[in-house]
């Protein structure tokens, strides 16, 4: 079965604890807030759409991990169409973000603020 | 069919005015309005008046089945008076725009004519939402009326007014809601129709009742205007144009009034006996105050709004004393200050027309020239003032003689006879003497600020504004000519006057008719309040109709 | 799973017409190319026609089985709404290429033209409004809600020349991608606090162990991300900046697709939720259904949702509400102050979210207030749009006609474009709820549903910010219907697509005409919001299976009760 | 007309005993008194349709005497048909509607007549004086002919009619009715002269205090209905007589003879000019004065007292009397306040209206005093003879262009064509200075000889009342005959005056406006500072001549036409003739003559006790007495002031100019108390500061509070949502990172707030 649960069966030491789901969701929470916090502070388009990705990833690894503990295939299911959509938006995103280099040569989001109130 | 032609005419006129040229709008709008006088003439004939409080002309077709909304309409003998009341004053208001609208007449007399019809289908309706929604669409009509057509001002006054009272009949609506909401709940089904509406209404707990007292007075003391929530018209009725301010005072304040009579005492009968000494007092102060402040005003036309706010104040203390006389009064009050101060907007409006000046400070002593005019004014002033023999009189008369009678202090203490033995012309009610008294001070306070501005404008000495033509020569009058007007009212005015004055006079001298038509509801509203009264304060809640079997049972024939 | 199809033939009309559109579009001749709005348009009826076919049938098979009616409701709505909007997307990419090619200036060239994306886009978009309809699965609803956001963000970036259409599609992308992500999440945790991604399952589950703290947090989250699609508070900031950048006719369709597709997955997760539970309920979050027969449900009275659930519902609503409508008081932007009118609305329809399902009765059923609030929405709203896409300035150097954006530019209108001017006064009468137009009647259900929930103060909030949101209209009416024309250097003109302005006089039409007799579709909105619960058919919730690691028997305590203190 | 009623008196007189006092029931009858109000109110459409009709003749005026003639032989031939009781003529039901079939459950508000000999009493001077002084008008307003005769007619013949109504009604609602129409007509007429500020400030002043007084007439109906379920006499007097309330509990110590006889008593003294409240009629003189001679002498103001006489029943039910007491108490003080000013100042039409103020004290301290007869009958001859003076004094004004100072004017009498007027005005003065013989002097008589024979256990203090009321009587003789010496006799001197009827036409003179104008001549009321010009050739401007050159052609006196005169000596014979109706027998009553047989068959009938037994003489024979030396030391010091050298000044007099007389040496000597007479004591000024001004000034307070408060806070409500949004505007920054920023700040917000209702 899977490989945690092998390592488990050899028989770790005891100062190693067993990764649960509670490991995997907080990677998986952690990630998104990186994830969260990068869109906040990075001005660069590019960076700013890499860290959408990071948060649409931590999502995934939450499904995973979910999905491994209900012992479930909903889960992984989901992480796959999540990354073709990831995919989509990444080629949707890069066309915008040339389209808007045409228009201003920079790529800093700070560029984009005529319209407010 | 009576009632549904009452409102579908002037529609129908109003679409021929939109489609027709420019030229004849007016006089369409004036067959059209003619032929709506006629039809609700015609309706008061075929009233059977021996039987005022039921509703007739019944008639009732479904409309939004989802919504359990029905057009249903029918009138008893105080709706059918306030249709003909607007439809009296629907010719009037058309020739009193004949000369005055010049611009985008054909928009301006269609709008009137779709006013006409929603003011009616509000005293017609007998669905709660029906009548929600013509109620509410006078106000766009009306917007439009003061937006476009008002003086310098006019967008303020019309948004003032849209929004003050749009504000206030929203929350009105979710009070009427909830007794809605209330009837599927107990009777589980969704009507609106306001009989049934009525009776589920009163098996309201108290609390509950006072809520839907605040939230319906939220919307209709708005619209009355009850004090403290009128400042919206002195600044609409200034801004309005004649046709508009007579509308507005004649029959839309009406609506506030009518509303709260129809729906704020048969819906909450019990919180309207509760809080009755409370409204009172704001009807009180309505009428000192609005009175007070009549009196400092130099635009004559705001002097007589606020006056509005005065009068109205004396129709609203008739109604919340909870009596026969008071509640008769009222609803006479209604169709007298809808004739006199109606009128009187008129007449203002003609002076306008001619010297482009309300102020008091420009204008005076128009007796000399304009008799005809002036004779009129004082007339109406007189109406206004209350003078018996006129209409004003018996309303304010019996508003005041049921805010006096209310008191349940009679027979006790000082007022009494013997202790714990009530007096003979005195009824249950929360109001009493002091009040009357103190509220009768309206009536000198009233003659005070309409005198003073006869004393001002009719008397005195001829003051006409600055370059005006005739203030120089007496005999010219070049300026009216130029506008097509001759120095005092022409034929056409008088006659939107002259029925207005003969109405005065005849329910001023021979009320007696009116009278006897109103018993019957007016009866039907005080055996409510009598049988509310003779609730217990707290009682068990109603049970839950269990929904499956009541449905069937509960659905209106 | 192929018997779902029979649910799916409107989708699959519409992707069949996205294809051919595509490539109808790249047509070198132009008549083919003026072909494409003419396909897009059949296909939408096929689409519509189609989905009115569908006879939804009560059980597992249609998939959809907590509103097992929902589908042919919704899908005729996007279908006839989605037709409006097409007439109103006439000329809105390709105009000056081909005036330069029909003037012979410039040969016909594939790369340059953008018909056939945008077509495409708009009928992806669509496809994945219906798909929302269709769901019954987080995966499925992720995807289809996704469907239909992507090609907007094109569709806002292309739909003028100018940088603020660029500057609203990033905005629009890059936000809509955080929205995304956060619904993302919250999808994840409620797979996690239940153990499966089917809604039936989910619900059924929730029915059988309560609403732990993983789910809660999941559908907490995942509703803020959808409030992104309706433009709620928090995520209600973008809305105004794009729909001011996006050409009118993109905007009117901002205003209706996401927000369709927002609300339908609202409707769908706040079913799976269930209103059954005791609004007061102390300690565990709700009480389970008992009635388990189908016709048993038929009359249930909802009690309301789990308490943070509400909580958190009533205060998005009232703050979406009065966020929307201060705001727009204060614009100059006739296309702000639709923006966020547009937020103010979603505000007016979550109330009715809150007040749950009834069924048999329209005025009670809160679900049926928000379907049928999407239609007057989406109906008054075009209105509006559509007298903006009617008209454009002067062209600037570039030769893209001027917006016409700022109150002051319609003003007049009644003189000089009198169809224009009632156009525009009735769509704005019709949103601000006065009666008797169609507005008024999409709102009352919202106040009877509500009061019957007994959400008294919301409902009260709720009329007095129709109030607030009367003044803004009013401007626009008093502008368009009262003001003398402006006698500035920008007459409006009318931009020459006359399905433009039959989309506007439709949607006016329907303002008025439909509060006559939109009866029937307050009946079909009714039907559409019946709502059952699963408990019997579904099946029974899956057994606790191996925990994680062998011996630690609960290493992570899952699911949490919460009501245990 | 009158003249011939009294012939037959006697037969009259001689007619059934009366018992219908005793409370029989009121029959139907009396149909013939609806011909009243039908003819007033043909005269009055008449007269308001001859302006639109542009009938500029005195037709208008002449059909109105005719119509009033007819109205007032309707009123004889209705006392001649009546014997005794109480008939009650039904017109139609005016307010009239009920709610249930119990007492009190239905309001009765009939136009009805209720005809009994106190109704008949009043419409027969009040029908009678109106067509005559009708006659006068006619020749009086003839400058006016046109709209303006229109609109006097019209106003005049309303005034008749309501003044049936107010006396003829069957129920207090109805007279309420014709309380209000007089008011209104008092209004109109007063304010005739529109073009004059005065004039119209006088007539707002009329209506207004009169409407204060009306408050709690209303709220006496409305009292009187509560205890009693009905305001319909019939039922009223049954119960009061019976001396129950509606419920049957006794009045008699009760809130009911209490409360609504003050509230009553309000109302009377509003309409009659009492107390607090007669300010405003020395400024009604402002009207033409048939209209003074009218409606402010002889028939509105005794509206008042008609009104307590009619509701006697129950003043005279209460225990202790309280209310009459109050009544008078009021009345004494009132005669004498407004005497002293009387005494003082120059107009002589305003001395008149300050005599009728006095007069009517009288009337009210009669019926305090439980001598309604004596205050009936002095109601009926001070009718006549301030009628009278009224008239004479109109025709010296019509005479002089409106002059009215009685400084500037002398010997009238002796003028060519003003004999008949001077008569006149004698007549009237001795009447009113109460001169032994005269109608006058009979009346004042009964009162103050009832004042003194009053016990006090009946009435507060009534001997000092009487007191004051003797005094008076000497100050009424005095400033009377200074008026009649100073204008009447002596050399003749004269200044025309500012007419009216100038300024009626419009034509200011030399091109000032009106205001500049009385501020150069002094005119209007309370202006007395010192007329240095009188003894030079002042201004003097012609009647009704439009090319009239002041400086360089004589002032004509206008001598008065035969309409006047014919008045006047009509008036004048009355007026002396009432005397003799004090003479006439009646088997109704022991004493007052004719009308104490009225009195005793009216519901007002009252039999006033007699406790004076001084020396075995009754007081009557005192009062005669006492109160013939108190009048002629009245004359005689009115005489010794102002009586001009010669036979005419009873060779005590010195004046030989019109300007001065001895008076003029005294005054200084009085100092202050003369000058705050002669400035009315300073009322008005203080009614200006302490009600007025601080009235208004809540007014404009109010309007403030209105402006700033009210509507603030409902502007401040319409601008709140406008204020939040401008506070949540900085959030739409239009940067990414804000809005993304926003969104994830929501977002943990949202998740706190959860977390908190979790908890």
């Amino acid at each position: 079965m899977s490989d945690a649960l092998t390592l488990a069966q050899q028989g770790w030491p005891a100062a190693f604890p067993a990764v649960t789901l509670a490991h995997y969701l907080f990677v998986s929470a952690a990630m998104f807030t990186v994830g969260l916090i990068g869109f906040l502070t990075r001005r660069n388009l590019i960076i700013m759409f890499l860290c959408t990705e990071l948060m649409f990833q931590a999502a995934g690894i939450a499904l995973v991990a979910f999905g491994r503990y209900h012992l479930d295939f909903s889960g992984q299911t989901f992480v796959i169409f999540i990354l073709t959509v990831a995919a989509a938006e990444a080629a949707m995103a890069l066309a915008l973000v040339v389209l808007l280099f045409r228009k201003r040569e920079t790529l800093s989001a700070d560029e984009w603020t005529e319209m407010k109130g | 069919m009576m009632l549904a032609s009452l409102i579908i005419v002037p529609l129908a006129f109003a679409l021929f005015i939109a489609v027709g040229p420019e030229r004849s709008a007016a006089r369409v709008s004036l067959v059209g309005m003619l032929a709506t006088l006629g039809l609700s003439i015609l309706a008061a004939f075929a009233f059977d008046w021996g039987f005022g409080g039921q509703f007739q002309f019944g008639m009732s077709v479904d409309w939004l089945p989802g919504l359990g909304l029905t057009l249903s309409l029918g009138v008893d003998s105080v709706a059918l008076m306030l249709v003909l009341l607007t439809a009296v004053l629907g010719p009037v208001c058309v020739l009193a725009s004949w000369t005055a609208i010049t611009e985008r007449v054909k928009t301006y007399y269609a709008w009137m004519m779709v006013l006409q019809a929603a003011m009616i289908g509000v005293f017609a309706a007998r669905d709660l939402v029906f009548f929600y929604i013509c109620f509410e669409f006078t106000l766009i009509p009306m917007f439009l009326l003061i937006a476009l057509y008002g003086s310098t001002n006019r967008m303020r006054a019309a948004t003032k007014f849209f929004l003050f009272t749009f504000t206030g009949s929203v929350v009105a609506l979710a009070g009427l809601l909830y007794v809605a909401w209330h009837h599927a709940q107990t009777r589980g089904v969704w009507t609106f129709e306001i009989d049934a509406l009525e009776l589920a209404a009163r098996t309201l707990p108290p609390h509950v009742q006072a809520l839907i007292l605040g939230a319906l007075l939220l919307g209709f003391a708005v619209k009355v205007p009850l004090f403290p929530l009128h400042t919206w018209l002195p600044l609409a009725h200034t801004e309005a144009p004649t046709a508009g301010s007579v509308i507005l005072a004649g029959v839309l304040l009406k609506l506030g009034t009518y509303a709260i009579y129809r729906f704020v005492l048969p819906f909450a009968p019990e919180a309207v006996i509760e809080y009755a000494y409370p409204l009172a007092v704001l009807c009180t102060i309505g009428i000192i105050y609005g009175g007070l402040v009549c009196w400092v005003q130099t635009d004559v036309k705001k002097l007589v709004a606020y006056s509005s706010v005065a009068h109205l104040g004396f129709c609203m203390l008739g109604m919340f004393a909870l009596n026969h006389a008071g509640v008769t009064g009222s609803v006479l009050y209604m169709l007298n200050h809808g004739l006199s101060t109606g009128a009187l907007f008129l007449l203002i409006g003609m002076m306008y027309e001619r010297y482009h000046t309300r102020s008091m400070k420009e204008i005076g002593g128009l007796g000399a020239r304009m008799p005809v005019w002036s004779t009129f004014l004082v007339f109406f002033v007189m109406a206004s003032v209350g003078l018996p023999g006129l209409n004003g009189f018996v309303g304010e008369f019996l508003c005041l003689m049921g805010a006096f009678q209310a008191s349940d202090a009679w027979g006790a203490g000082l007022w009494g006879t013997t202790p714990g033995d009530s007096t003979v012309g005195g009824t249950r009610g929360s109001l009493g003497p002091w009040v009357a008294a103190v509220a009768g001070t309206g009536m000198i306070i009233a003659a005070i600020y309409l005198l003073y501005m006869v004393g001002k404008v009719v008397f005195g000495t001829l003051r006409e504004p600055p370059g005006h033509a005739s203030h120089a020569d007496h005999h010219a009058g070049d300026a009216h000519r130029a506008a097509g007007l001759p120095v005092d009212l022409t034929r056409r005015e008088i006659g939107a006057l002259a029925p207005i004055a003969a109405l005065c006079v005849f329910l001023g001298v021979y009320p007696k008719p009116v009278l006897d038509a109103v018993q019957a509801p007016v009866e039907r509203t005080v055996t409510t309040i009598a049988e509310a009264r003779g609730k217990p304060k707290f009682r068990p809640p109603v049970e839950l109709a269990p929904p499956a079997e009541h449905a069937a049972e509960g659905a209106h024939p | 799973m192929i018997d779902r199809i029979e649910f799916l033939w409107p989708e699959i009309a519409l992707f069949v017409t996205t294809c051919v559109v595509m490539v109808l579009g790249l047509s070198r001749r132009i008549e083919s190319r003026r072909m494409t709005a003419l396909v897009t348009g059949l296909g939408l009826i096929i689409a519509g026609v189609l989905a009115a076919r569908t006879t939804p049938i009560p059980g597992p098979r249609s998939g959809q089985v907590l509103l097992p009616e929902l589908i042919p409701y919704a899908k005729v709505l996007i279908a006839s709404v989605g037709s409006l909007l097409l007439l109103l997307q006439a000329g809105t990419v390709d105009r000056a290429e081909e005036a330069a090619i029909a003037a012979g200036q410039r040969p016909y060239d594939p790369l340059r033209t953008n018909r056939a994306e945008y077509y495409a886009f708009f009928l992806f978009s669509l496809t994945g409004l219906m798909l929302c309809a269709s769901a019954d699965d987080l995966i499925w609803l992720f995807l289809a809600l996704e469907l239909t956001s992507l090609p907007t963000y094109i569709m806002v970036a292309m739909s003028t020349g100018r940088a603020r259409s660029r500057e609203a599609g990033v905005k629009y992308f890059f936000l809509g991608a955080l929205g995304a992500a956060v619904f993302l999440y919250g999808f994840a945790l409620i797979y996690g606090g239940t153990g499966s991604t089917n809604l039936n399952a989910i619900h059924a589950h929730l029915a059988a162990h309560g609403l732990n703290l993983t789910a809660l947090a999941g559908f907490i989250l995942a509703f803020l991300g959808l409030c992104f699609k309706i433009a709620a508070v928090p995520m209600h900031f973008y809305a105004a900046d794009v729909y001011q950048g996006a050409a009118p006719q993109v905007s009117a369709f901002l205003a209706f697709v996401p927000k369709a597709a927002g609300f339908i997955s609202i409707l769908l997760l706040t079913a799976t939720i269930g209103w059954s539970y005791a609004a007061d309920a102390q300690g565990p979050l709700y009480t389970p259904i008992t009635q388990s027969a189908y016709d048993a449900l038929e009359g249930a009275v909802s009690m309301g949702l789990p308490e943070p659930i509400r909580v958190f519902l009533w205060v998005i609503a009232a703050l979406t509400m009065t966020v929307g409508n201060v705001l727009a008081i204060l614009q100059k932007s006739v296309k702000r102050i639709l923006a966020y009118s547009s937020i103010a609305h979603s505000g007016y329809m979550l109330v009715a979210v809150l007040a749950g399902p009834n069924n048999g009765t329209f005025s009670q059923s809160g679900l049926a207030a928000v379907l049928f609030y999407l239609l007057v929405y989406g109906v008054g709203n075009l209105g509006a749009f559509a007298v903006l896409a009617c008209l454009e300035g002067r062209p600037d150097a570039d030769g893209e006609p001027a917006e016409i954006e700022d109150v002051d530019d319609i003003r007049g209108l009644w003189k000089t474009r009198p169809l224009l001017a009632w156009v525009m006064t009735l769509s704005c009468l019709g949103l601000m709820g006065l009666p008797p137009l169609l507005g008024f009647f999409g709102k009352l259900p919202l106040f009877t549903s509500g009061l019957a929930a007994g959400e008294i103060v919301l409902v009260v909030i709720l009329g007095l910010n129709s109030a607030v949101a009367a003044y803004y209209y009013l401007r626009l009416i008093k502008a368009s219907l009262i003001d003398p024309p402006s006698d500035a250097d920008l007459p409006a003109t009318p931009t020459p697509f006359a399905t433009r302005t039959l989309a506007g006089v439709l949607s006016a039409a329907g303002v008025v005409v439909l509060a006559f007799v939109g009866g029937g579709l307050m009946d079909r909105s009714e039907r559409a919001a019946r709502y059952t619960s699963m408990m019997a058919v579904a099946p029974p919730p899956p057994p606790r299976k191996t925990p994680y690691v062998p011996g630690d028997d609960t290493p992570f305590p899952l699911p949490i009760p919460i009501g245990a203190r | 007309m009158l003249h011939q009623a009294l012939h037959l008196l006697p037969t009259l007189a001689a007619a059934p005993p009366a018992h219908a006092d005793s409370g029989a029931a009121a029959t139907p009858g009396g149909q013939l008194l609806m011909l009243v109000p039908a003819l007033c109110v043909l005269a009055a459409l008449f007269s308001a349709l001859s302006g639109p009709l542009k009938i500029r003749s005195k037709i208008p005026g002449y059909f109105s005497v005719a119509c009033l003639a007819g109205a007032f032989v309707a009123v004889l031939l209705t006392y001649l048909g009546h014997e005794s009781g109480v008939k009650i003529a039904h017109g139609f039901e005016w307010i009239t509607f009920k709610w249930g079939d119990g007492p009190g459950q239905a309001l009765t508000g009939n136009f009805a007549f209720y005809v009994d000999s106190l109704t008949l009493l009043w419409m027969l001077f009040v029908t009678g004086l109106g067509a005559l002084i009708a006659l006068y008008s006619v020749e009086y307003m003839a400058d006016d002919v046109g709209l303006g005769y229109a609109r006097y007619f019209f106003a005049f013949n309303i005034f008749v009619l309501s003044m049936s109504c107010l006396v003829m009604a069957d129920n207090l609602l109805l007279l309420f009715l014709g309380w209000e129409g007089v008011g209104l007509c008092s209004y109109l007429l007063i304010g005739y002269f529109y073009k004059k500020p005065v004039a119209v400030a006088a007539a707002k002043k009329a209506f207004i205090v009169n409407r204060i007084g009306d408050l709690g007439l209303v709220l006496g109906l409305l009292a009187t209905f509560v205890a009693f379920g009905t305001l319909g006499y019939d039922p009223l007097f049954a119960m009061i007589r019976a001396g129950v309330d509606a419920k049957g509990a006794p009045i008699a110590d009760s809130w009911v003879t209490d409360v609504i006889p003050l509230l009553l008593m309000a109302g009377a003294f509003g309409k009659s000019a009492q107390v607090f409240f007669y300010v405003w009629l020395p400024d009604a003189m402002e009207g033409p004065t048939p209209v003074s001679a009218l409606i402010h002498a002889a028939t509105m103001v005794t509206a008042g007292v008609f009104l307590i006489a009619r509701m006697y029943p129950l003043y005279a039910a209460d225990d202790d009397h309280m209310a009459l007491s109050l009544v008078a108490w009021c009345g004494a003080i009132t005669a004498l306040w407004s005497a002293t000013i009387g005494m003082s100042i120059f107009d002589i039409k305003r001395v008149m209206g300050y005599s009728t103020i006095s007069q009517l004290g009288y009337m009210f301290a009669g019926l305090g005093l439980l001598a309604p007869t004596g205050a009936a009958f002095h109601t009926l001859t001070h009718a006549f003879f301030k009628a009278t003076l009224f008239l004479a004094v109109g025709a010296v004004m019509h005479g002089f262009g409106g002059q009215l100072d009685l400084r500037r004017l002398s010997g009238v009498a002796r003028m060519r064509g003003f004999g008949i007027v001077g008569l006149a005005m004698l007549v009237g003065s001795l009447n009113l200075s109460g001169v032994p013989g005269t109608a006058g002097f009979f009346s004042k008589d009964m009162i103050l000889a009832q004042g003194f024979s009053t016990p006090a256990s009946m009435i507060e203090a009534p001997q000092a009342i009487a007191w004051v009321l003797l005094l008076t009587a000497g100050l009424t003789a005095y400033y009377t005959f200074r008026a009649f010496f100073r204008v009447f006799t002596g050399p003749v001197e004269y200044l025309p005056g500012d007419d009216e009827h100038l300024l009626e036409h419009g034509r200011h003179p030399k091109g000032t406006t009106l205001a500049e104008w009385h501020k150069q001549h002094g005119h209007g009321h309370g202006h007395d500072h010192a007329h240095t010009e009188l003894t030079g050739v002042a201004a003097r401007r012609a009647h009704g001549r439009k090319d009239f050159d002041p400086t360089t052609e004589e002032f004509d006196p206008h001598p008065p036409g035969w309409a006047i005169n014919a008045s006047l000596v009509i008036c004048a014979l009355l007026a002396i003739a009432a005397a003799a109706l004090y003479f006439v027998k009646t088997p109704h009553a022991e004493e007052g003559g004719w009308v104490g047989g009225m009195i005793e068959r009216s519901s007002a009938a009252f039999h006033s006790p007699h406790e004076f037994n001084l020396l075995g003489i009754t007081s009557h024979s005192a009062m005669y007495l006492v109160s013939a030396l108190v009048g002629l030391t009245g004359i005689a010091v009115a005489a010794f002031l102002h009586a001009p050298k010669g036979w005419q000044g009873l060779f005590l007099g010195s004046r030989d100019t019109a300007a001065t007389s001895r008076a003029d040496a005294l005054t200084p000597r009085l100092g202050r108390v003369a000058r705050w007479a002669r400035a009315k004591w300073y009322v008005d000024e203080l009614y200006d500061w302490f009600l007025v001004k601080p009235l208004r000034g809540i007014a404009y307070v109010s309007s403030w509070i209105d402006k700033l408060l009210v509507d603030g806070l409902v502007d401040a409500a319409g601008a709140l949502p406008a204020r939040v949004g401008r506070v949540l505007r900085p959030s739409q920054s239009g940067v990414l990172h804000g809005y993304a920023a926003g969104m994830a700040g929501g977002v943990a917000l949202v998740l706190l707030l959860v977390l908190i209702v979790l908890n």
